[in-house]
C-alpha cells in the first residue's frame, strides 16, 4: 500500500511538472506533450484513489479505473485535434507569407 | 539450498542486466549513428534473451512461457525492421552530407 | 434481478402529458437526438444533411418544451436512472427548474442560428457539412450539460462541447483564426484538466461523483474540499472566461463565421456558466459557499467593468460583440451572494435567483441576433470597422434594427428582458443591503449603452460616396430580427420571483 | 521489497517527465515522451489497474508520440522568450500545486470510500467477468457511447480545418512515400500476430483484462503499418465507406441504448438475459469504428504538404 502512495506523489510531480511545460513552453507542439504530462498525472492521483478503494474482491476499484480509460482516449483526441489545428496554422501561415511576398514583387 | 529453478535464473538476469547496461554504455559512447544502432540492437537483444531465459523456470503453465517467448520473438522482428530502416535514413544522411555541394544545391533548391 | 423499475414510476406520477410518455426518457432522447443527425450528414449530401439538421433541431425544441412543461406541471424534477442504475453506480439525468428553461432556451435559439446558416446558401456560402455536424454536438453537449448529474459524465459534456466548438472558430482556415482557435483550445483543455482534478479528488473523498450524494457526503470543515471546489471552479472560469481569464474568448468568437459565433457567443459559453453555478449553488457545503461567493461576485464585476470598458475601445463591431459577451456573463456571478446554496429562500433571494437565470435567457437570444445582425453588416458593407459602418442602415436595415433592439436587451432598458433580469438584481442587492452589486449592474448597463449606442450612431450615418454595397436577402436578414424581438418578449415577465426555475433547488 | 520497486519506479517516473518538460529540443522532447509513456503504464501496473495500463501504452504514449512526432516537421521552433524571472514565478507556483496535492494525497480520509462493493454485487447482472468493462459499457454506458462520439468528432473537427475541396484528397502516409523493404517485411510478419492480438483483447475483454479501445489501438496500428508498407492505400475522407463504418459503431451503440428501454425498461438498458452477446456486439462494432477513427485521426488533414 505504501508503494501507490509514492506513486500518487509521483503523480502530483508529474501534475506540477505538466503545469510548468504547459505554462512555459513557447513551441505549441512542446506544450501539448506538457498537456499530456498533466492529463497522465492526474489519472495516476485517480488511480491511486482507485488503489485505495480496493474492496469486495478487486486490488482496485473498478469504477476510476474505466474513467481513466476514457479520459485517456479523450485526452488522445484532445492531442490529435491540437496537433492538426498547429500544422494547420504553419501551413496557413506560411500560404499568407507567400501570398503576401508575391503581391509584394507585383506591387 | 536454492532449488533448481533458481540456479538458472540468476545467473541469467545477472547476464541480461549487464547486456543491457553494455548496450546503454554503447548507445552513449559510440561515435556515430550506424554503430550506435548496431551497438543498441545486439546488446539488447542478448538482453532480452538472458531475460526470457531466467524468465522460463519461474513461470507456470507453458501458455504463459509460450507467451513470454512469442514476446522475444515479436521485439526481434520489430527491432531489426527499426534498427534497418534507422541505418537507411543515417546512411542517406551520410551520403547527402559527404557528397557534397551539388548534393546540397539540389537539396537546397527544394528547401528555398 | 436489481435493476429497478421503481425509477420508471417515481417519475411518472407527474402529469403525463400529450403523449402519455413519462418525462424520464425525453432526458435521454434529447441528448441523443442531434447525434442522430451525423448519420445523415456523413453519408448523404449536403442539402440532405441541413434538412435533416434543422428537422432534428426542430424537434429537439418539441422534447425541450414538453419536458420543461412536465417539469413545471408536476412541480418536481424529472429524474431518470440511465440503464435502471441508481447513482452511485450509475449515471442520473434531473430537469430542474432552472435546467429545463435552459434547455428550452438552447433548443429555440439553436433553431433560429440554424435558420439563419440555411439562408447562407443564397449568398453561396452555405456552410460545408462540417458546420451542421459540429453544431448538431454542440447542441447534444450543451443538452447533456444541463441535465447530467454526474461529475464525470459533466467532463465528456464539456470535452463534447470543446471539441464541436473549437473547429467552429476556424472554419474560414485564415492563420489569425486558427491562432484563435488553438489558444481556445488551449484553455479549454487547460480548464477540462483542473475541472477532473478537482471531481478526482471529490471522489477520492466520497467515494461518489453524484453531485446529489457527493453534496451530502462532503465534509464542509476539511481544507480537501475547499481545494477540490477550487480547482473545480477555476477549471469552469477558464472554460467560461470568466474575468481575468477571458483573454482567448474575443479572437475566438470574433473571427468564427456569423452562425458559428452566434453559436459560441450565446450558447456554448453557457454550458461552463451554468456548471460554476450548479456547483456553488448545489455541490459545495453551505458555509464554503457562503465564502466563495464574493469572490466570484468580484470577478463578475471585474468582468463587467474590465471587458466593458475594453468593449468601449474597439474598433471592428465583431470583436465589441465579443468584448461585450465576456462583460455580461459576469451579471450572472453578482447573483451569488444574494442567494443561499439551500434551504427555502426569501423573497429577495428568490428575486435574485430569478434575474440571475433569467439573464442567461435573455443574453443567449440578444447575444445571437447581435453577432447575426453583424455578420450580415459585415457581409452587407465588406468590412467591420465600426468608424466606416456609415450606410449600413441603407444596405442591411433589418440587421441593424436587429442589432439595435438586441443591444436595448444588453443595456437593460425596458421592455427587454435584460432590463427585467437586471431590476430583479438591483432591487435584490438593495432589498438585501448589498450595494455594491447594485451599483456595478447600474455601471454595466451605461458600459453596454455607451459602446451599443455608438454603433447604432455609425450605422445611421449617410454612406461615403464611394462605398458599394451587397445586396442581402431580407430572408438572411429576418433571423436575427426574430430572436431580437423574441429578447424583448422576455421583457414581460412580470417583476416577481418565478416559482418555476426554484423547482428542484436543493 | 516491493515498496522500493516503487519508489525506484516514482523517481524514474518524475525523471522521464522531468525531461519531456525541460528539453529544449521537440524532437527529443517527444521520444522522451515515448519513455514516460511507457513508464507510466508500468505504475499502472503497479498500481493494480492492467486495463488502464493496456490503454496507457496503445493510445496515452503509443498514438500520441506518433501524432506529434510527425507534426514537428512542419512546425517551425519559434525561440524561447521566456525570462529567467518568469520561470521562476511560475516554477514556484507549480511546487506549490504539487506540494498541494501531495498534502491532499496524504491527508485523504482513512477508510477509502469507494464503489467496489456496489460493483461486485451487480456484476452478476450484467453477465461480464472484467468488472471494468461491467463499468464502461453497463454502468456508465453513456460516457462511453459519448466517448466514442467524442473520438469521431475530434476526426471531424481535423476534417473541418481543410477547405472543402481538398477534402477529397487522400492523407499523406507516414514515412517517405516510397515504402523500404524492412517495412513491407515488418508489415507482412507483424500485421497478422497483431490482428490476433487485437481481436483476442477485444473478444478476451468481456471477462479478462482488455476492451475495445485497447483493441482499437492495436488494429490502428496495424493499420497504418499496412498503410506505411504501401500495401494499404489511406482512404480519403469522402469515401462512403469509410465514414459508414466511422458511423456504425457509435450508432449500433445508441440503437442497442434505444432498444433498451422497450426491453430492458430504461434507455441504455440491455435486454436481460442476453447481456453479454449484445455487448460484445457492441465492442466489435466499437473496435472497427474507433480503431479507423483512430487511423485517421493519426494520419491528420488530407492533402496535407507531405515533406
Amino acid at each position: 500500500m505504501t508503494g501507490s502512495i509514492i506513486l500518487a506523489l509521483a503523480g502530483a510531480g508529474l501534475v506540477g511538472l505538466g503545469l510548468y511545460g504547459v505554462i512555459m513552453r513557447e513551441n505549441a507542439l512542446h506544450r501539448i506533450l506538457a498537456f499530456n504530462v498533466l492529463g497522465g498525472g492526474i489519472f495516476i492521483v485517480f488511480g491511486f484513489a482507485a488503489r485505495r478503494g480496493a474492496g469486495a474482491g478487486f486490488a482496485a476499484d473498478p469504477v476510476p479505473q474505466a474513467l481513466v480509460i476514457t479520459g485517456i482516449v479523450v485526452a488522445f483526441s484532445a492531442t490529435a485535434l491540437a496537433t492538426a489545428i498547429v500544422v494547420r496554422l504553419a501551413a496557413a501561415r506560411d500560404e499568407e507569407h507567400a501570398d503576401a511576398r508575391s503581391a509584394k514583387d507585383e506591387g | 539450498m536454492p532449488d533448481l529453478a533458481s540456479l538458472v535464473t540468476v545467473p541469467a538476469l545477472l547476464a541480461s542486466v549487464f547486456f543491457f547496461i553494455a548496450g546503454s554504455v554503447g548507445l552513449v559512447r559510440m561515435p556515430d549513428t550506424l554503430t550506435r544502432i548496431h551497438a543498441l540492437t545486439k546488446a539488447d537483444n542478448i538482453a532480452l534473451g538472458l531475460l526470457v531465459v531466467a524468465l522460463l523456470p519461474q513461470v507456470g503453465s507453458i501458455a504463459d512461457a509460450a507467451k513470454i517467448v512469442a514476446v522475444w520473438i515479436v521485439v526481434q522482428i520489430s527491432s531489426g525492421a527499426a534498427a534497418q530502416l534507422m541505418g537507411e535514413v543515417a546512411l542517406a544522411e551520410r551520403d547527402a552530407a559527404s557528397s557534397g555541394p551539388d548534393q546540397r544545391g539540389m537539396a537546397g533548391g527544394r528547401d528555398a | 434481478m436489481t435493476q429497478d423499475h421503481a425509477s420508471f414510476l417515481a417519475d411518472g406520477s407527474g402529469h403525463l402529458l400529450l403523449a402519455g410518455l413519462p418525462p424520464g426518457p425525453l432526458l435521454a432522447l434529447v441528448i441523443i437526438l442531434p447525434l442522430a443527425g451525423l448519420v445523415p450528414l456523413l453519408l448523404a449530401g449536403p442539402r440532405v444533411g441541413e434538412w435533416a439538421a434543422m428537422t432534428l433541431a426542430g424537434l429537439g425544441l418539441a422534447v425541450a418544451t414538453i419536458i420543461a412543461l412536465q417539469v413545471w406541471w408536476s412541480g418536481t424534477p424529472a429524474i431518470y436512472h440511465l440503464g435502471g442504475w441508481r447513482p452511485p453506480l450509475g449515471i442520473a439525468l434531473r430537469a430542474d427548474g432552472v435546467s429545463s428553461v435552459l434547455l428550452v432556451m438552447s433548443a429555440a435559439v439553436f433553431c433560429g442560428i440554424g435558420l439563419f446558416a440555411t439562408t447562407g446558401r443564397d449568398r453561396k456560402t452555405s456552410f460545408p457539412p462540417t458546420y451542421w455536424m459540429l453544431s448538431l454536438c454542440v447542441a447534444s453537449g450543451l443538452n447533456l450539460a444541463f441535465l447530467a448529474q454526474d461529475l464525470f459524465t459533466l467532463y465528456v459534456a464539456l470535452e463534447l462541447l470543446t471539441f464541436a466548438a473549437v473547429p467552429l472558430v476556424c472554419l474560414e482556415g485564415k492563420a489569425a483564426q486558427l491562432e484563435a482557435a488553438l489558444t481556445y483550445l488551449l484553455f479549454a483543455l487547460l480548464g477540462s484538466l483542473l475541472y477532473l482534478l478537482g471531481a478526482v479528488l471529490i471522489y477520492a473523498e466520497t467515494g461518489t461523483l453524484d453531485i446529489g450524494l457527493a453534496g451530502q457526503r462532503l465534509a464542509a470543515d476539511s481544507a480537501m474540499t475547499g481545494i477540490a471546489l477550487a480547482l473545480m471552479s477555476a477549471g469552469l472560469a477558464a472554460k467560461a472566461a470568466l474575468f481575468p481569464l477571458y483573454l482567448w474568448l474575443p479572437p475566438a468568437h470574433a473571427g468564427a463565421p456569423p452562425a458559428a459565433s452566434a453559436l459560441l457567443s450565446s450558447l456554448v459559453i453557457k454550458a461552463p456558466i451554468f456548471l460554476l453555478l450548479r456547483i456553488w449553488l448545489g455541490l459545495a457545503p453551505a458555509d464554503l459557499a457562503e465564502r466563495a461567493a464574493p469572490v466570484l461576485a468580484i470577478l463578475g464585476t471585474g468582468a463587467i467593468l474590465f471587458c466593458g470598458l475594453r468593449a468601449l475601445g474597439q474598433t471592428r463591431l465583431k470583436l465589441l460583440i465579443a468584448y461585450s459577451t465576456a462583460a455580461q456573463l459576469g451579471y450572472v456571478f453578482l447573483m451569488l451572494p444574494l442567494v443561499k446554496s439551500s434551504g427555502p429562500l426569501t423573497i429577495p433571494e428568490a428575486l435574485a435567483w430569478t434575474g440571475g437565470f433569467l439573464h442567461i435567457v435573455s443574453h443567449a437570444f440578444a447575444k445571437a441576433a447581435m453577432f447575426m445582425a453583424a455578420g450580415v453588416i459585415a457581409e452587407a458593407l465588406g468590412h467591420d470597422r465600426i468608424r466606416a459602418l456609415g450606410g449600413a442602415a441603407q444596405a442591411a436595415p433589418l440587421s441593424v434594427a436587429a442589432f439595435a433592439i438586441g443591444g436595448l436587451s444588453l443595456m437593460g432598458l425596458p421592455p427587454s428582458g435584460g432590463f427585467v433580469a437586471k431590476v430583479m438584481l438591483l432591487t435584490a442587492a438593495i432589498q438585501q443591503g448589498v450595494p455594491w452589486i447594485a451599483v456595478v449592474v447600474l455601471a454595466g448597463g451605461l458600459l453596454a449603452g455607451g459602446y451599443v449606442l455608438r454603433v447604432v450612431v455609425c450605422a445611421l450615418q449617410r454612406p461615403e460616396a464611394s462605398a458599394t454595397f451587397v445586396q442581402i436577402s431580407l430572408r438572411r436578414q429576418a433571423m436575427a430580427l426574430v430572436l431580437a424581438v423574441a429578447a424583448i418578449v422576455l421583457g414581460f415577465i412580470p417583476l416577481e420571483p418565478m416559482g418555476f426555475l426554484l423547482v428542484g433547488r436543493p | 521489497m516491493m515498496t522500493a520497486f516503487d519508489a525506484g519506479l516514482g523517481v524514474l517516473l518524475v525523471l522521464a517527465a522531468v525531461r519531456v518538460v525541460a528539453t529544449s529540443d521537440v524532437r527529443a522532447a517527444a521520444s522522451g515522451f515515448l519513455a514516460y509513456g511507457m513508464i507510466l503504464a508500468l505504475a499502472w501496473v503497479r498500481l493494480e489497474s492492467v486495463d488502464v495500463a493496456l490503454t496507457e501504452i496503445a493510445v496515452g504514449s503509443g498514438l500520441t508520440t506518433i501524432v506529434i512526432l510527425r507534426a514537428i516537421a512542419h512546425v517551425p521552433s519559434p525561440p524561447s522568450s521566456s525570462t529567467a524571472g518568469a520561470k521562476a514565478a511560475v516554477g514556484l507556483l507549480c511546487a506549490c500545486v504539487t506540494l498541494g496535492l501531495s498534502a491532499v494525497i496524504l491527508g485523504l480520509p482513512e477508510p477509502a470510500s469507494s464503489i467496489a462493493a456496489d460493483v461486485a454485487m451487480n456484476m452478476p447482472a450484467t453477465g461480464l467477468g472484467n468488472p471494468i468493462t461491467g463499468v464502461l459499457m453497463v454502468f456508465r454506458a453513456l460516457d462511453t457511447v459519448l466517448e466514442t462520439i467524442v473520438v469521431l468528432l475530434a476526426l471531424i473537427g481535423v476534417w473541418a480545418l481543410v477547405p472543402q475541396e481538398r477534402l477529397a484528397g487522400r492523407p499523406a502516409t507516414p514515412g517517405t512515400g516510397r515504402s523500404p523493404e524492412p517495412v513491407v517485411f515488418l508489415a507482412r510478419a507483424l500485421v497478422p500476430i497483431g490482428l490476433v492480438v487485437g481481436a483476442y483483447q477485444v473478444w478476451a475483454g468481456a471477462d479478462v483484462p482488455g476492451g475495445k479501445f485497447q483493441g482499437a489501438a492495436v488494429l490502428a496500428a496495424m493499420g497504418l503499418l499496412l498503410m506505411m508498407a504501401g500495401i494499404v492505400k489511406a482512404p480519403a475522407a469522402t469515401d462512403v465507406k469509410l465514414r459508414a463504418l466511422l458511423l456504425v459503431g457509435p450508432i449500433l451503440f445508441l440503437a442497442v441504448g434505444i432498444a433498451g428501454w422497450p426491453l430492458a425498461g430504461s434507455f441504455l438498458g440491455y435486454p436481460p438475459g442476453f447481456e453479454k452477446p449484445v455487448i460484445i456486439v457492441v465492442e466489435i462494432a466499437s473496435t472497427i469504428s474507433i480503431g479507423l477513427a483512430l487511423v485517421m485521426l493519426v494520419l491528420g488533414p488530407p492533402g496535407r504538404a507531405s515533406s
